[in-house]
């Protein structure tokens, strides 16, 4: 692979990832939102093959596949499941889909995308250092990781469904994955995989929870999460 | 500065003015035809405008020169527009002062014009519709102007015939992502700016929820004509704006007539295939509730901000 | 040490636990078509911590003198820190395990529970501590991560084995602010190793502890600063530092009770000490004021934070986790002045707090049985109703004050005194005030509980059974223990705290 | 047909009985004067009729109230009954019946260009003076306020719908206030039944509001037959209620699309306009006439064919095909939720009708509380949502148009084949009620024969009047903008509220 081509590339799939992440907190239908989740663990396995490919490693393609597999295939088929077991309403017209719908997020959907932006700035200033220290194509990217970590953070605190929240939990773990393959073409494959098994089963176990919190609320509303507090 | 030059930017401006009409016939009937009817006909919008200018004109009651003054300022800046914008040239006599600051001035300058005619005319209407309109161009104009900033990284330059010299040069540049979301989010600034669905059904009669219409509500006659080429022609400049910095191939940067006339049937068909790509999706998408318009535009603003700092934190060698 | 004796002693803390788990969920799955819990398979449960301790033991005569032993080619290691807190570890959990056939013969006599979920719990309580082994075993970081991690996983549905909207909502906070805030340690894990890879370590060793630790002067200084501050941040989440303590007083108030014992007194403890190993390496790097003012910080701010909310704390649960999180910033005040009097104090800390705190929860436990209460307010004249329990609980809360003969009163005045010669005298005395605060409002309430005459509602006077109060009474004997003389252990203690710079 | 019950009462006893009837659930579905010459029963007075309705089980309970002739004076009812005070204002614009502590004395039908005491359905009335001697200035009542401004729209709209003038009191563009005044299209209907014999009181019927054809047609008709007592075949009944579903389909399938189209996706509008217009083809072909005039006969009924069901499970598809692409569409879904929510309790107070009110949890259905055709042929379920939403009004509507294609089969079916069913009318000539769930609601006529066999009064009421209050009320805190998607959403009729 020609340098220029790996860079032009490998930019592409970090536009694309970075997109998805903005594309997550700009959107409100939890189905879109699902499979955007999708494509952002698709451009994240496009990261590690096009890394994999230009630095001639064929482990990381492998890892790229498995990647792939996990986190464009498996997380969002069982997010999208737990959203079609919340799906209600029988005939041939659904009346409630507030279940699939990010109705009222905690922080209003323009005041968000603002935040995103200034996200992405403080990001861009963090990442400073890392790239200074080894200004490669590779790395000049991170901020695009950084980025995404932080969108998923605040995505993760400012939504108010349940899955919307499991959704930014993704999202921050695909930007700190992405990071690991930007700074440094992925941790080793022994803390890859454990890693990937601890996010495959941390999600299952919301999943569970979920459908927990739906026969104990009638609702995935984390707003109705005022059981517990210090009063 | 040869004479093609010149020729060059006077056949700018001609297509434009006399193509701009065509356009919006041609996406109406584009749009007619999808939804099953008729249509009527691509030449319709001039059959309106020569219907329109042979009416008498009529002013409003206690309207002052703003609202005279509105639709001559309207067609005079995009014409303007037109002949700096390297929609067919890159080097005319006037490709130095083509400064995208000052294209993008020169647009506002227009909606700022007919939002002051709107309110110029002390109706309800033509309040709100100007209320909405600066609302919406608040939030409009910074995204194009970022958007086409990030474009013009890579040149280093924000005169707009460099940027675009620099694209024909480096064809890499148009795949990098930098320039992929700042196109994305000109579109839809493009789509808020010329009043086209999400963010206003250019179709509607209904007073209440119109932007644009309720602006211009009280223009009858000749005003109204020049009111609607104006805008026609903003939207035929826009979508060519886009057209020459997503896919500038074509555009001559040399002087020979040949290429320029070959450059100008490219711009033809580039601005009708994307008034027909427009026209297709408008069919198949709603409008949005007013209050989510702003939610729509954030995000552009996000896509060009993110094309900006992309540009800057991506490799930056990609296109360099 | 011989390469078999090194492999058995390391292993064998892990997978004895992982083995019980594994039959555990065997006879869940049998249990699930009927099949009884026999009695003795509860008590073999302690055969997991009885192998934790013992290895412990072995390991703590033989590290302090011959330096760290491995195996499996580096994968697993243990240092004084480790052996340590392996020892804090069984002992703890021996304790809670003890505890737990009394705690769930009184789940299944008040229906809230049957056989299938009996297994169930032993299943997820072991696996949880394989996890806290491989934790503190494993030499490297990324693998640290992966256990804590799973930590969070195994205990999600200890936490929410009630299916009641307060134990869903605490399970659901539990899982998403520990595992999104752990997440934080990740990135700051692969900052470091960044940073190492930049550095010249080869990509198998870059994670690698004892490599990284000696190597750390050739690391990056500003990727590393932000690496160390994710970290500090991540496992501090899970440590029940600020700002991502929230899910703490939910959790701790909703699990079983001895599950909130292993919790509070041992997890807590193991994240932190996966942090105190960034924090080692962080110093070599960067030089000690970095973590020092990032840990003081911290351990400051949720100090204040945990006393304000035990001044106004009415639910003894939330008042024995919100205690947690006021003794785990002292060990982390401990951790930030270092040296050779703070450090070793601080990890003894450790060790007090876990013992005492086990006690504390178990008894809450016994507690909310008897009175089907969590208010402090409803639960007056303990002492009156049942004396042995009212007592152990009372002395319990005495040890968790930091009262001698406890081991949290040496460990406390060890960790003053450092402050004072080690420079952060002034964190240190704003650190007494807010204990004091924390102290006065622990100790109100918890004599609110126990003395005084019953209130109505309070039933007949009841005695803590024998197989119960054993466990409860060894624990306070220990921490007393401790508190007394370290004997064999002093030796440990220093290894320990040398092996994270208590120089 | 359920038997009427008149009970005479004098002017002080009324609030009381009508606090009863009210009490007891019965709706207030018309009220009407007659001016009573000196040759009936009770000599010369205004008698004002009040039409009360329940069900099921079907009951209906008149009040009769004798004023005196020359000047007649009501007690008010308004705060007993919201419809009530309406029809007080009408009845004192139309009748100059005087309702001294009505709550609201403003003028209702006649504009105030209208001539100073000169009402239009006494019969001493004559032709109208002339215009312009105004009684008074009407103003709108002004919200003040920061920020406060006014909006007037009509009562010429864009686009081609009816009159009607709309004040919204606006602040940024969020709705405080909106006054709806209408009667632009008054057109003395009730004065023109006057005289006229049966069949040309159908015609007129037939015109009252042009979409409600059938409607406005069966309740005058199941008024005649009541009052000569002419008992109409089943068959009879069974082809009118398929009229009646046919009407009901056409009309909500136009909404649909319309309601599409105010959110500007137009296509799916073309493809429900096509679809409305295959459903008129039906109707052509069925009664001869597009709007299904001429199916309805006093005494019976007319179908020129039968709909074929394969053509109705063909429509049925379509219909669900473009409501599911409405409701699978995020914006159109987004701007359909939440808009102009229209709370339970006021739609009860208001004693809105039809999909209004089974929008907002009301399950009010007339097919149910007044049938006409033989036990078990009511609708199986009547569509009721609970949000009060743009949403909820269009779901009702979707879901109305299945049930009445079924109904439709299944009448079909039942009735074998076409043709005319009519018995000629019996003999008598006195009074009768006929109540009809229309398209849009409840449609109840009350007429009065004249000795010589004309119609001596007829007074219909078309649910509009009941729901045209519901939509200030729903579009408090609406935004400025989604007024035409909720305005479409209630679709009122003008003309059969204007009459």
């Amino acid at each position: 692979m020609s340098h220029g081509v790996y860079a032009q590339l490998l930019d592409l799939a970090c536009g694309v990832f970075l997109l998805c992440a903005v594309v997550v907190l700009w959107r409100r239908e939890l189905a879109v939102v699902v499979r955007v989740l999708a494509v952002q663990g698709a451009a994240l396995a496009a990261i590690a093959a096009v890394l994999g490919g230009h630095e001639r490693r064929w482990g990381l393609l492998v890892v790229a596949a498995g990647v792939g597999v996990l986190r464009a295939g498996v997380l969002p088929y069982l997010l999208r499941r737990a959203l079609d077991v919340g799906a209600v309403g029988g005939g041939p017209y659904r009346e409630d889909v507030s279940e699939g719908r990010e109705t009222r997020p905690v922080v209003n959907v323009a005041a968000s995308l603002v935040v995103a932006a200034l996200l992405v700035l403080l990001a861009y200033a963090v990442a400073r250092p890392l790239v200074a220290l080894d200004p490669t194509p590779a790395t000049r990217a991170l901020p695009v990781g950084l980025s995404v970590v932080l969108i998923g953070f605040f995505a993760l605190v400012a939504r108010r469904r349940a899955l919307a929240q499991v959704v930014g939990f993704l999202v921050l773990d695909n930007g700190i994955t992405a990071t690991a393959f930007l700074a440094a073409s992925g941790v080793p494959p022994i803390v890859e995989l454990g890693v990937s098994f601890d996010v495959l089963l941390a999600v299952l176990v919301l999943y569970v929870l979920t459908a927990r919190m739906r026969a104990a609320f009638g609702g995935t509303d984390l707003d109705d999460l005022r059981e517990l507090s210090d009063r | 500065m040869s004479a093609t030059g010149y020729v060059a930017v006077a056949a700018q401006v001609a297509v434009v003015a006399g193509g701009a009409p065509l356009l919006t016939g041609w996406m109406r009937q584009v749009r007619a035809r999808l939804e099953g009817r008729a249509g009527a006909g691509v030449v319709q919008p001039w059959r309106d405008a020569r219907k329109l200018l042979r009416k008498e004109p009529v002013s409003p009651t206690g309207t002052g020169p703003a609202f005279r003054l509105a639709p001559l300022l309207l067609v005079a800046g995009t014409a303007v527009v037109a002949a700096l914008v390297p929609l067919a040239a890159t080097r005319t006599p006037v490709s130095g002062s083509a400064d995208l600051i000052l294209v993008v001035a020169l647009l506002a300058l227009g909606t700022v014009a007919l939002a002051l005619a709107g309110l110029d005319t002390g109706t309800a209407f033509g309040g709100m519709g100007a209320s909405r309109e600066m609302t919406i161009a608040a939030l409009v104009e910074p995204t194009i102007l970022l958007a086409v900033f990030a474009v013009s990284i890579p040149a280093g330059s924000t005169n707009l015939p460099a940027i675009v010299a620099g694209t024909i040069d480096h064809p890499a540049r148009t795949a990098s992502p930098a320039e992929l979301l700042a196109v994305a989010a000109l579109v839809v600034a493009v789509l808020a700016e010329t009043g086209r669905i999400p963010v206003d059904n250019p179709a509607t009669h209904l007073e209440l929820t119109m932007v644009h219409e309720a602006m211009v509500l009280e223009y009858a006659g000749p005003d109204l004509a020049l009111v609607e080429l104006g805008s026609q022609m903003r939207l035929a400049v826009l979508l060519g704006l886009v057209a020459t910095l997503a896919a500038p191939w074509g555009v001559a940067t040399g002087g020979s007539p040949a290429l320029l006339a070959l450059a100008l049937a490219l711009l033809v068909a580039k601005v009708a295939v994307l008034g027909t790509a427009l026209a297709a999706a408008e069919v198949f998408r709603a409008k949005v509730r007013l209050f989510k318009v702003p939610e729509l535009l954030a995000g552009s603003f996000v896509l060009a901000l993110l094309a900006v700092v992309g540009s800057y934190f991506l490799t930056g060698e990609a296109g360099r | 040490m011989n390469p078999a004796a090194s492999a058995l002693l390391l292993t064998a803390p892990p997978a004895v636990p992982l083995a019980a788990a594994a039959l555990h969920a065997v006879a869940w799955r049998r249990a699930a078509r009927g099949a009884r819990v026999p009695g003795p398979a509860q008590w073999a449960g302690l055969l997991g911590p009885a192998a934790i301790v013992g290895c412990a033991a072995a390991l703590a005569s033989y590290v302090p003198g011959h330096g760290p032993v491995t195996a499996y080619g580096r994968l697993l290691r243990a240092d004084g820190l480790s052996v340590w807190m392996l020892l804090v570890t069984g002992a703890v959990a021996l304790l809670a395990l003890a505890a737990s056939p009394g705690y769930l013969a009184g789940e299944r006599a008040a229906g809230h529970t049957d056989a299938a979920g009996t297994h169930r719990y032993y299943t997820l309580v072991h696996a949880f501590l394989a996890a806290m082994c491989v934790a503190l075993l494993a030499a490297n970081l990324g693998v640290v991560w992966v256990a804590i991690e799973a930590t969070t996983i195994v205990t999600a549905f200890l936490v929410g084995h009630r299916t009641t909207r307060a134990s869903v909502e605490a399970a659901w906070k539990y899982v998403v602010i520990c595992s999104a805030g752990i997440a934080l340690a990740f990135l700051g894990t692969v900052l470091i190793y960044y940073a190492a890879r930049q550095a010249g370590i080869s990509e198998a060793s870059a994670l690698d502890w004892p490599t990284l630790a000696a190597h750390a002067g050739r690391l990056d200084p500003a990727v590393t600063r932000l690496g160390t501050a994710l970290v500090v941040l991540g496992f501090g989440a899970k440590a029940g530092l600020v700002p991502l303590h929230a899910w703490l007083p939910d959790a701790h108030s909703q699990a079983p009770a001895p599950v909130s014992a292993l919790m509070s007194g041992v997890l807590l403890a193991v994240s932190f000490t996966a942090l105190l190993r960034y924090k080692a390496v962080a110093d070599t790097a960067l030089g000690a004021g970095y973590t020092r003012g990032l840990l003081a910080t911290v351990a400051l701010v949720t100090l204040a934070l945990s006393a304000v909310l035990l001044l106004a704390q009415r639910d003894y649960k939330r008042m024995l986790a919100y205690s947690s999180m006021e003794h785990m910033s002292v060990i982390a005040l401990g951790a930030a002045i270092g040296g050779p009097v703070a450090m070793p104090a601080a990890l003894l800390h450790v060790a007090g707090h876990g013992l005492a705190k086990t006690v504390a929860f178990c008894s809450a436990g016994h507690i909310l049985r008897l009175r089907e209460t969590t208010r402090v307010g409803r639960v007056r004249g303990l002492l009156a109703q049942s004396p042995a329990l009212g007592a152990v609980f009372g002395l319990a809360v005495v040890a968790l004050l930091g009262l001698p003969p406890f081991s949290l009163f040496a460990s406390e005045v060890g960790i003053v005194r450092g402050g004072f010669t080690g420079g952060l005298g002034w964190a240190v005395s704003l650190a007494l005030a807010l204990v004091l605060f924390a102290f006065a409002a622990l100790g109100y309430r918890t004599g609110r509980m126990v003395l005084g005459p019953p209130v109505a509602a309070a039933g007949p006077p009841q005695a803590l059974g024998v197989t119960s109060a054993v466990p409860l009474v060894a624990g306070l004997l220990a921490c007393a223990a401790l508190g007394t003389a370290l004997g064999p252990l002093s030796h440990l203690l220093t290894a320990a705290a040398t092996t994270v710079g208590g120089r | 047909m359920a038997a009427r019950t008149v009970h005479e009462v004098g002017v002080g006893e009324l609030p009381g009985a009508v606090e009863a009837l009210l009490d007891g659930g019965a709706r207030l579905g018309l009220v009407a004067a007659h001016h009573d010459g000196e040759g009936a029963v009770g000599g010369r007075a205004v008698r004002v009729v009040y039409l009360f309705l329940a069900g099921p089980p079907d009951l209906r309970t008149e009040l009769h109230v004798r004023l005196d002739a020359d000047r007649p004076r009501l007690p008010s009812l308004a705060e007993l009954s919201f419809p009530a005070g309406r029809f007080e204002r009408e009845m004192h614009d139309l009748h100059g019946v005087e309702v001294p502590d009505h709550p609201l004395p403003r003028r209702l039908v006649r504009h105030f260009h209208w001539p100073r005491g000169w009402y239009p359905l006494r019969p001493d009335a004559g032709p109208p003076p002339p215009f312009g001697e105004p009684e008074g200035p009407y103003p709108f009542l002004r919200v003040e306020g920061d920020g406060v401004y006014e909006i007037p729209v009509g009562p010429v709209h864009a686009g081609l719908i009816e009159p009607g003038h709309f004040r919204f009191s606006v602040v940024g563009e969020t709705i405080i206030k909106l006054k709806a005044r209408l009667w632009f299209v008054h057109k003395g209907v009730e004065k023109l039944f006057q005289g006229r014999d049966v069949a040309g009181g159908l015609r007129l019927a037939e015109r009252i509001s042009g979409d409600t054809a059938v409607g406005h047609a069966l309740a005058y008709c199941l008024a005649v037959e009541e009052a000569t007592g002419t008992d109409v075949p089943e068959a009879a009944r069974q082809a009118r209620a398929l009229l009646l579903e046919l009407e009901r389909v056409h009309n909500h399938v136009a909404d649909l699309g319309a309601l599409c189209n105010d959110v500007g996706h137009a296509i799916l509008n073309a493809h429900a306009q096509r679809v409305r217009e295959e459903l008129l083809r039906l109707n052509q072909l069925t009664t001869g006439h597009r709007l299904l005039r001429g199916g309805v006969l006093p005494g019976g009924a007319a179908l020129r064919a039968l709909p074929d069901p394969a053509r109705t499970a063909a429509l049925r598809a379509d219909i669900r095909e473009i409501a599911q692409l409405a409701l699978g569409h995020t914006t159109v879904r987004d701007r359909f939720t939440g808009t102009a929510r229209l709370p339970e309790q006021a739609a009860r107070d208001l004693g809105c009708l039809g999909y209004v009110a089974r929008a907002s949890g009301l399950t009010a259905d007339a097919r149910i509380a007044h049938p006409f055709l033989a036990e078990g042929s009511a609708p199986p379920a009547v569509p009721v949502h609970t949000a009060g939403d743009v949403l909820a009004r269009f779901l009702v509507r979707a879901e109305e148009i299945e049930v009445s294609l079924g109904l439709i089969d299944r009448l079909a079916a039942s009735l074998g084949a076409p043709g005319t069913y009519a018995v000629p009318l019996a003999g008598g000539s006195g009074s009768g009620v006929g109540v009809v769930e229309g398209w849009r609601g409840a449609i109840a006529t009350r007429l009065e024969f004249s000795p010589d066999g004309t119609l001596a009064r007829v007074k219909p009421v078309d649910p509009s009047f009941f729901n045209w209050p519901a939509l200030p009320v729903a579009l408090k805190a609406t935004i400025v903008p989604d007024f035409p998607l909720a305005n479409k959403s209630f679709n009122l009729s003008y003309a059969g509220n204007d009459l």
